[in-house]
């Protein structure tokens, strides 16, 4: 691989002289038999947007955590200022002015948002005392950079994802760094907080930051990023100017192939209904909420982060209680607050955080999808090993999940593959009515094309489906019908013939109507 | 009815080599495997060194003498898997033996007294769970409150009178061997319940719940696992057994006192996770912990045929369960620098 | 298991015929070698740590070997092990202080029906498995013995009190038993018990509760705490206190430990046998069983050592001795 | 930013529910305290207040110690074991050698329970190994060797230097030594946990270990701090029980552990760590012990005590619990009203 991360330099790239401020230089890593990252090259400089693309598990957070200090490589070196060095932890990495925003939030929820902001780091009054007032000021002018109304003082405790996310936007900033690494900074986030945050990574950017950006969402990357670096399998594949490259060009880059149509929904007949959700309510989170769907069809739901969402899907699948209202699947009212009952009606929901709520992290692929199916794995009053492995592999192989082994931890399994293995083992429960929250968050493009033929085909197969989703071209996509929520209450239904951007975030945003 | 996704890379999941080094290695010294063998050794050892050990009398008698730890252990194994934990198991076997003593003194039958008692340490262990489940309290800090409570409760059931004298065929029973075997009765029921436990949490969904919801509770709940009734269930089942323990205690000392078995909670745990159950839940084997609970009961007996010093015997026990939990680091930091993989840094948070 | 297994064992045991010899021999020299074990409520316990290392001195005399060996909680259940492995190690003798009379009853049996002498000292086990039981003093004289002191020094008149150890405590049980029943005498018609403590042989326990006595009970005037833990425990609070002075303490209580407070004054006088004369009979017994001296009928004498020669009791039971009081003027001349 | 001002109330209830948590041990107190007093004057004279005091300093420190261990997602089961270790360890010292004064006690007892705290440290945070089954194992081998050490002998008060008695009955301006001892120690501890930097990483690392890791928090030092800590204050607690009771065998606050622990759930710091304060477990350890005494001073049947004892306990931390749900609803009320 020779001299990769230098092509024409593109605008506003720093003279050929300066050395990148951060590079890796043939690093690699393995985990067992896992090739991770296979002697990847990366240059990144001051004042440059550089996004790292590739599909899940192609090596993406595996080399932010070699920049973080968190992983060690293998073989091949970091550079700092063109000198190398070695972060044996993340504490060295960020003493060099690397601040990482990592794919997964970490926070401390019993802390305290500013707190969380700055732990380790908070600013001193006399004899080295903590400063709360110039702390929780500082992460107040922080949230106002970020254009969000958080409150420094509430405990991260309770944080939605998107939220949590925002935090940990505020922390990296709050280093000052001279780099700034983002995983996926953006896949919880809907369209205004993005824009928010790219307008901040640009003013850093222009004041001499370097930064790496990950997201599988391309639009994102042309808009932000000068330069883009490709992996695939953990090989690097190319760096070069994002000017001139095209949507396709970067696709078949990360996949290697082609790519027909990233939406490509079927044309269904729809059925009678299948699921019934009369005025619905749950005190302080979402009231009277009322709507159907029916077999064959894919209704969205959309609406800003926060309007309340996840909760109705949480309600109605029985993990938390209701305080009002109905619920019927197939004509048959289900009991509150019971997901076997759920489950048992044909019920299924696809959570939106997988690592809490979809997967047991330290079980194998195997377990994880068989969980759903304790019952019908039996043989007997015991559970058939066999049949709960053919499953597994079943679902492995439709989903095209990248995996060693099936009898490997899910932990290990990047974040894509993950939620592969999270609708694995909600569709083996052949369900008549999906539920599914987020169901391509953090999944790369082809993937999600894959995720999007098999909605449609399920949908066609006569199964309902009701999608939350905050990526808009996906509702739109996808979509049969749009319902729209706006502070926990369900404020439009517009059918797929008029469902636009603009119409979408009218409703959702309470502007008109 | 699923639709057709398989046409691209079919294979490629499944064709990943499977089996390298590491897991054979890392599956071979697991730290359960590990105690078995240990266990074996003190057995060899003790039979080659130690006239008596080996012996039927000292062998009925060392096992008879786990029989209460090891029943006790079997709920504990159940429990911890799934994250919890019962301190009060010891004071529901001191209220269950006060009460079979006063029951007896008061002219009950034996045949009545067993059964109700069970049934209180049932309800023992439902407040238990009710305050776990129902309050989200932590277990710990609910059994350490009611550790107190059942203990003091049995001194009120009991005061400090001591009974005795219980029908000579219902001794037998806690005492005497199955006939042809060195295995008294206690210790066969124990058998009997171990492979029905072992079946249970290995091999059905509710076992599979179990690790489920010890590893990750809210997942568990999402996948439509009952976690409050299963959680219930097992602390009823300890709380049952605990008492049943009771009774067997009483019978087999001949004796009931309010302060019978102080303590005995801290053996039992020490069992649990000297035979490898992970304390956080979601990671252990049956099999490790009857190996661990033999370990430590052959062990003690055999230090103490030779002379060991109680406090020497305090000491091993003591270094035992430490080294229980350091030896699968080592060996799992050894494995790892086998590979050719070194990796230096821990196991990462996120994907 | 095998703990009172009575079948089986006893043909295959070449000692089982040696066992409970029809009638004892006085004459028998004591035999040489006697492998002899003391088995105490807890090891590590001090009282029980003079009683038998006296009791070892003493087979030394006779050139028998002996040991101590013993749980560190004062449980019956860790006892029944030691016994089992004491079978096991075929000694000649066990002497036990039993922490349960009932508990420790089953294998003592088994021990005996092996041909092993079982002798009870400090606090007896069930009469039907050992051979003998070394009564420190007899239990009735230690009660009523109790309440006189008290009784002397408050001119029998006001509350007391009595701190025990533990609720189940076998001896402390007893001796209760012996003092409320001297309680009810005429002339104590002006001494009212209102309360019995248990301060669980615990410093800190023995403390409050010997806090909370006298905090319940205003016109407390006297104490008993019949256990060494419990009355240094309550010396130490009282002297301490605003009580100092105002409230009479005693009970059994080792000299080392109360010194400090006799010569203070909280104390006046307080009681205990010689605990090494007990291990020291205890010892001779255990050896003059095992050689067949004496069978443990009553009114069969033995001989032990320096201490002379004892007569066996009802009921198999040997008296030490009258408690010895400590006061003031004694008190330096004992070191234990 | 409505929302903001929405927070800023909220946060008012989240405030006052924390420091609930501190104020329903002080009313509990209070009730017992005046409950008890009622039937008996004497519980609060001033011999009665000293007592209490007294009584509690002990439990009071290891609680102190053990919650910054809890704090740290962590346990030290050993605080009990150590205390009888170091009674005995130091006493035996004192007996020997009469020439040396307290300092040299408490130098000596505080160094052998650090010694016992790096042990325990060392092998949680290096060997990354469950902190309940290390203390629980360091728990054996130290009482073992306590027993071992002490082979049935004792240290009385005649062989100790007057004044280190004096410590453990002595006053100052009629205050008892041992409680302000425990104060202010609390006092120190308290305002470190909330005020230094270093003192917040032991409630990031209980509150979640990963994260700690990756901001990082030198996890491994931290908690090697807290055990090394814990160990130490468990060392101070030794000797002033030996200052306090003068008669010292092998098994000096035997079996604590589990009434540290429960002195520290009480007193509101979670067993999964990250949540808490040392007042709060210091409050605990003073209700737990008040409990005790008052138990005694009402004419309870001693039957009864542990029973009542066990019950207040669950009791308490139920009650607790309800608030701290009551309020969590509350707030999601007032959430809905306010919009996000
Ligand atoms: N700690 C680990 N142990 C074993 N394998 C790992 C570990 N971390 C990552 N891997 C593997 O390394 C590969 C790269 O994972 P990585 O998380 O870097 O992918 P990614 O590009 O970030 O994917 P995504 O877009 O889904 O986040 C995957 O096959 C993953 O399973
Ligand atoms: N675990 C939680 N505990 C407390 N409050 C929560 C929790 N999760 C979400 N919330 C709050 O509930 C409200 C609704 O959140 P919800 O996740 O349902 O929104 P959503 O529309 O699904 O958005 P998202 O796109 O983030 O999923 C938000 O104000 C959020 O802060
Ligand atoms: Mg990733
Ligand atoms: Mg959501």
């Amino acid at each position: 691989m020779s001299e990769p991360g230098r092509g024409e330099a593109p605008l506003g790239s720093p003279p050929e002289q300066a050395p990148p401020v951060l590079a890796l230089a043939g690093v690699s890593k393995a985990f067992g038999a896992v090739r991770a990252l296979r002697e990847v090259s990366l240059q990144l400089f001051a004042g440059e947007a550089h996004a790292l693309a590739g599909e899940n598990g192609a090596g993406k957070s595996t080399l932010v955590k070699t920049l973080a200090g968190v992983h060690r490589p293998d073989t091949g070196q970091v550079l700092l200022d063109g000198e190398p060095v070695e972060f044996h932890n993340p504490a060295d990495a960020q003493q060099a002015g690397v601040a990482v925003i990592y794919q997964e939030p970490t926070m401390f929820p019993d802390l305290s948002v500013a707190e969380n902001i700055f732990i380790g780091r908070q600013p001193r009054a006399a004899l080295r005392r903590i400063d709360r007032a110039t702390m929780h000021a500082r992460a107040t002018e922080l949230f106002t950079r970020l254009g969000v109304a958080l409150d420094p003082e509430q405990p991260a405790r309770g944080l939605s994802i998107a939220d949590q996310q925002l935090v940990e936007i505020a922390k990296a900033l709050s280093r000052d760094a001279r780099v700034l690494v983002m995983d996926e900074p953006t896949a919880a986030l809907s369209g205004n907080e993005v824009a928010r945050l790219f307008n901040v990574v640009k003013a850093l950017r222009e004041q001499g930051c370097a930064v790496l950006f990950i997201s599988h969402r391309l639009d994102e990357i042309f808009e932000l990023c000068q330069r883009v670096t490709t992996l695939r399998d953990g090989g690097w594949i190319a760096s070069e100017p994002v000017a001139g490259l095209t949507h396709d060009d970067l696709i078949r880059r990360m996949v290697g192939r082609d790519l027909d149509t990233l939406y490509p929904k079927q044309e269904t007949t729809v059925g009678e209904v299948a699921l019934r959700v009369g005025r619905l309510t749950r005190e302080g989170v979402f009231t009277d909420v009322s709507f159907e769907v029916r077999r064959g069809e894919i209704v969205a739901l959309a609406g800003l982060v926060g309007a309340g969402r996840s909760e109705v899907a949480r309600a109605i699948f029985g993990v938390d209680r209701w305080d009002a209202g109905t619920v019927e699947v197939n004509g048959r009212r289900l009991p509150a607050a019971s997901p076997t009952a759920a489950m048992a009606a044909g019920l299924a929901l696809v959570p939106e955080d997988r690592r809490q709520q979809g997967l047991v992290m330290d079980q194998s692929i195997e377990r994880n999808i068989g969980l759903t199916g304790l019952k019908t794995l039996r043989r007997g009053p015991v559970i058939s090993r066999a049949a709960e492995r053919d499953r597994a592999r079943d679902w492995a192989i439709r989903l095209q999940l990248k995996f060693n082994r099936l009898s490997d931890a899910v932990n290990v399994l990047s974040g894509g593959n993950q939620q592969k293995v999270v609708l694995g083992k909600w569709l083996s429960t052949r369900p008549e009515v999906l539920i599914i929250d987020e169901p391509t968050r953090g999944i790369d493009v082809g993937t999600k094309a894959e995720v999007h033929r098999l909605l449609s085909q399920l949908a066609a197969d006569g199964l309902a489906v009701l999608m939350i989703s905050s990526d808009l071209p996906e509702v739109l996509g996808m979509a049969d019908r749009v319902l729209v929520m706006q502070e926990g209450r369900l404020v439009a239904e517009i059918p797929r013939d008029r469902a636009t951007e603009e119409s979408v975030m009218t409703a959702a945003t309470g502007r008109a109507s | 009815m699923a639709p057709d996704v398989t046409a691209a890379k079919p294979a490629e999941g499944v064709s990943v080599p499977a089996g390298t080094g590491r897991g054979s290695l890392g599956r071979f010294l697991r730290w359960d495997v590990l105690v078995g063998m240990l266990l074996v050794l003190v057995f060899a050892g003790g039979s080659a060194g130690s006239p008596g050990f080996a012996s039927i009398d000292n062998l009925s008698f060392a096992l008879g003498d786990l029989g209460e730890i090891a029943l006790i252990a079997l709920a504990m194994t159940m429990l911890v898997v799934a994250a919890e934990v019962d301190l009060s198991v010891a004071s529901v076997l001191g209220l269950s033996s006060a009460l079979v003593g006063s029951l007896w003194d008061a002219g009950w039958a034996i045949e009545s007294i067993i059964p109700l008692v069970i049934v209180v340490g049932a309800g023992c262990g439902l407040v238990n769970g009710l305050l776990v489940t129902r309050l989200g309290l932590p277990s710990l800090a609910v059994t350490i409150g009611t550790l107190a409570l059942y203990r003091g409760l049995a001194y009120v059931v009991l005061g400090d009178r001591a009974i005795a004298e219980f029908p000579q065929q219902y001794v037998d029973l806690a005492v005497n061997d199955v006939p042809g075997t060195p295995v008294p009765y206690p210790v066969m029921l124990f058998i009997l319940l171990a492979a029905v436990t072992g079946v249970v949490l290995h091999a059905t969904g509710f076992g599979r719940s179990l690790f489920a919801i010890g590893a990750q509770e809210e997942a568990a709940q999402f996948a439509g696992i009952r976690v409050k009734r299963i959680k219930l269930t097992l602390f009823v089942l300890s709380g049952a057994i605990a008492a049943f323990a009771g009774v067997v205690y009483t019978l087999r000392y001949g004796s009931a006192r309010a302060d019978n078995g102080v303590g005995l909670e801290l053996a039992v745990i020490a069992a649990v996770l000297l035979g490898g159950v992970d304390f956080d839940g979601g990671r252990g084997t049956l099999g490790g912990v009857i190996a661990g609970v033999l370990l430590i009961g052959l062990l003690r007996n055999l230090l103490m045929l030779n002379d060991v010093s109680t406090e020497i015997q305090s000491i091993v026990t003591g270094l035992l369960l430490i080294i229980s939990v350091i030896t699968p680091r080592l060996v799992a930091a050894v494995g790892r620098r086998r590979i050719p993989a070194p990796a230096s840094s821990p196991p990462p948070p996120e994907s | 298991g095998g703990t009172t297994k009575d079948s089986a064992q006893q043909g295959a045991d070449p000692k089982a015929s040696a066992a409970a010899p029809a009638s004892a021999d006085p004459n028998a020299p004591i035999k040489e070698g006697l492998k002899i074990a003391f088995l105490p409520k807890q090891i590590n316990n001090p009282y029980e740590t003079i009683v038998d290392k006296a009791g070892i001195e003493a087979a030394k005399e006779y050139k028998g070997e002996a040991k101590e060996v013993g749980p560190s909680d004062a449980s019956a259940s860790s006892q029944v092990s030691y016994i089992n492995t004491l079978i096991q190690q075929r000694q000649d003798a066990i002497l036990i202080a039993a922490n349960d009379a009932n508990a420790v009853c089953g294998p003592l049996k088994q021990a005996m029906s092996k041909g092993i002498k079982i002798v009870a000292y400090d606090s007896d086990a069930a009469k039907d498995c050992r051979n003998l039981f070394i009564n420190q003093a007899d239990s009735e004289e230690i009660g009523r013995s109790q309440v006189k002191m008290l009784a002397d020094m408050i001119d029998s008149k006001g509350e007391i009190a009595i701190l025990s150890a533990t609720a189940n405590a076998t001896n402390q049980n007893a001796w209760i038993d012996f003092m409320k029943d001297e309680l009810t005498k005429p002339e104590y018609k002006d001494m009212k018990l209102v309360k019995v403590a248990y301060g669980d042989d615990d410093d800190q326990k023995s403390f409050q509760e010997t806090q909370g006595l006298l905090q319940a009970y205003p016109d407390l005037k006297g104490i008993i705490s019949p256990t060494t833990v419990g009355i240094s425990a309550a010396a130490r609070y009282i002297s301490g206190s605003k009580y100092k002075g105002k409230i009479t303490l005693t009970g059994l209580g080792t000299p080392n430990q109360m010194r400090e407070f006799v010569k203070d004054g909280t104390v006046q006088q307080f009681a205990l046998w010689n605990p090494k004369d007990l291990g020291y009979l205890a010892s001779y017994s255990a050896a003059a069983l095992a050689s067949g001296q004496i069978t443990g009928a009553e009114g069969e004498k033995f001989t032990a050592g320096k201490l002379g020669e004892y007569t066996i009791g009802k009921d198999g039971e040997v008296i030490l001795g009258a408690p010895f009081v400590f006061k003031a003027d004694n008190i330096d001349e004992f070191d234990f | 930013m409505s929302a903001v001002t929405a927070g800023r109330s909220s946060r008012g209830v989240v405030d006052l529910v924390f420091r609930a948590r501190e104020l329903s041990i002080v009313a509990a107190l209070a009730v017992l305290v005046a409950v008890t007093a009622g039937v008996n004057g004497n519980f609060l004279s001033g011999q009665g207040m000293k007592d209490i005091f007294l009584n509690a300093s002990i439990l009071v420190l290891l609680a102190v110690g053990q919650s910054v261990v809890v704090i740290t997602r962590n346990i030290d089961l050993s605080a009990g074991s150590v205390v009888g270790l170091v009674a005995f360890t130091t006493g035996d010292f004192l007996a020997a050698d009469h020439g040396r004064g307290v300092v040299f006690a408490v130098v000596l007892g505080v160094a052998i329970g650090a010694l016992c705290g790096l042990v325990n440290g060392l092998l949680v945070s290096f060997g990354r190994v469950p902190a309940l089954v290390v203390t629980l194992g360091t728990l054996y081998v130290i009482q073992g060797l306590d027993h071992l050490i002490a082979h049935g002998r004792q240290i009385n008060a005649v062989d100790l230097p007057p004044a280190l008695l004096a410590l453990g009955n002595g006053t100052v301006l009629g205050v008892p030594y041992l409680p302000v001892i425990a104060v202010v120690v609390m006092l120190a501890v308290g305002y470190y946990l909330r005020s230094y930097a270093s003192g917040r990483d032991f409630y990031a690392i209980g509150s979640s270990p990963e994260a700690a890791g990756l901001a990082g928090i030198p996890v491994r030092r931290r908690v090697m701090g807290a055990y090394l800590f814990s160990g130490a204050l468990a060392g101070l607690a030794g000797v002033l029980w030996l200052s306090r009771f003068g008669t010292v065998v092998a098994d000096a606050a035997n079996g604590w552990e589990l009434q540290v622990v429960s002195a520290v759930v009480v007193g509101g710091v979670a067993i999964t760590g990250g949540v808490g304060t040392v007042y709060g477990a210091a409050l605990g350890a003073l209700l737990l012990t008040t409990i005790t005494s008052a138990l005694v001073v009402l004419k309870v049947n001693p039957f009864w005590q542990q029973a009542i004892t066990g019950a207040l306990l669950l009791l308490a931390i139920s009650v607790d619990r309800l608030l701290a749900l009551r309020v969590a609803r509350v707030l999601r009320r007032r959430n809905a009203r306010h919009g996000s």
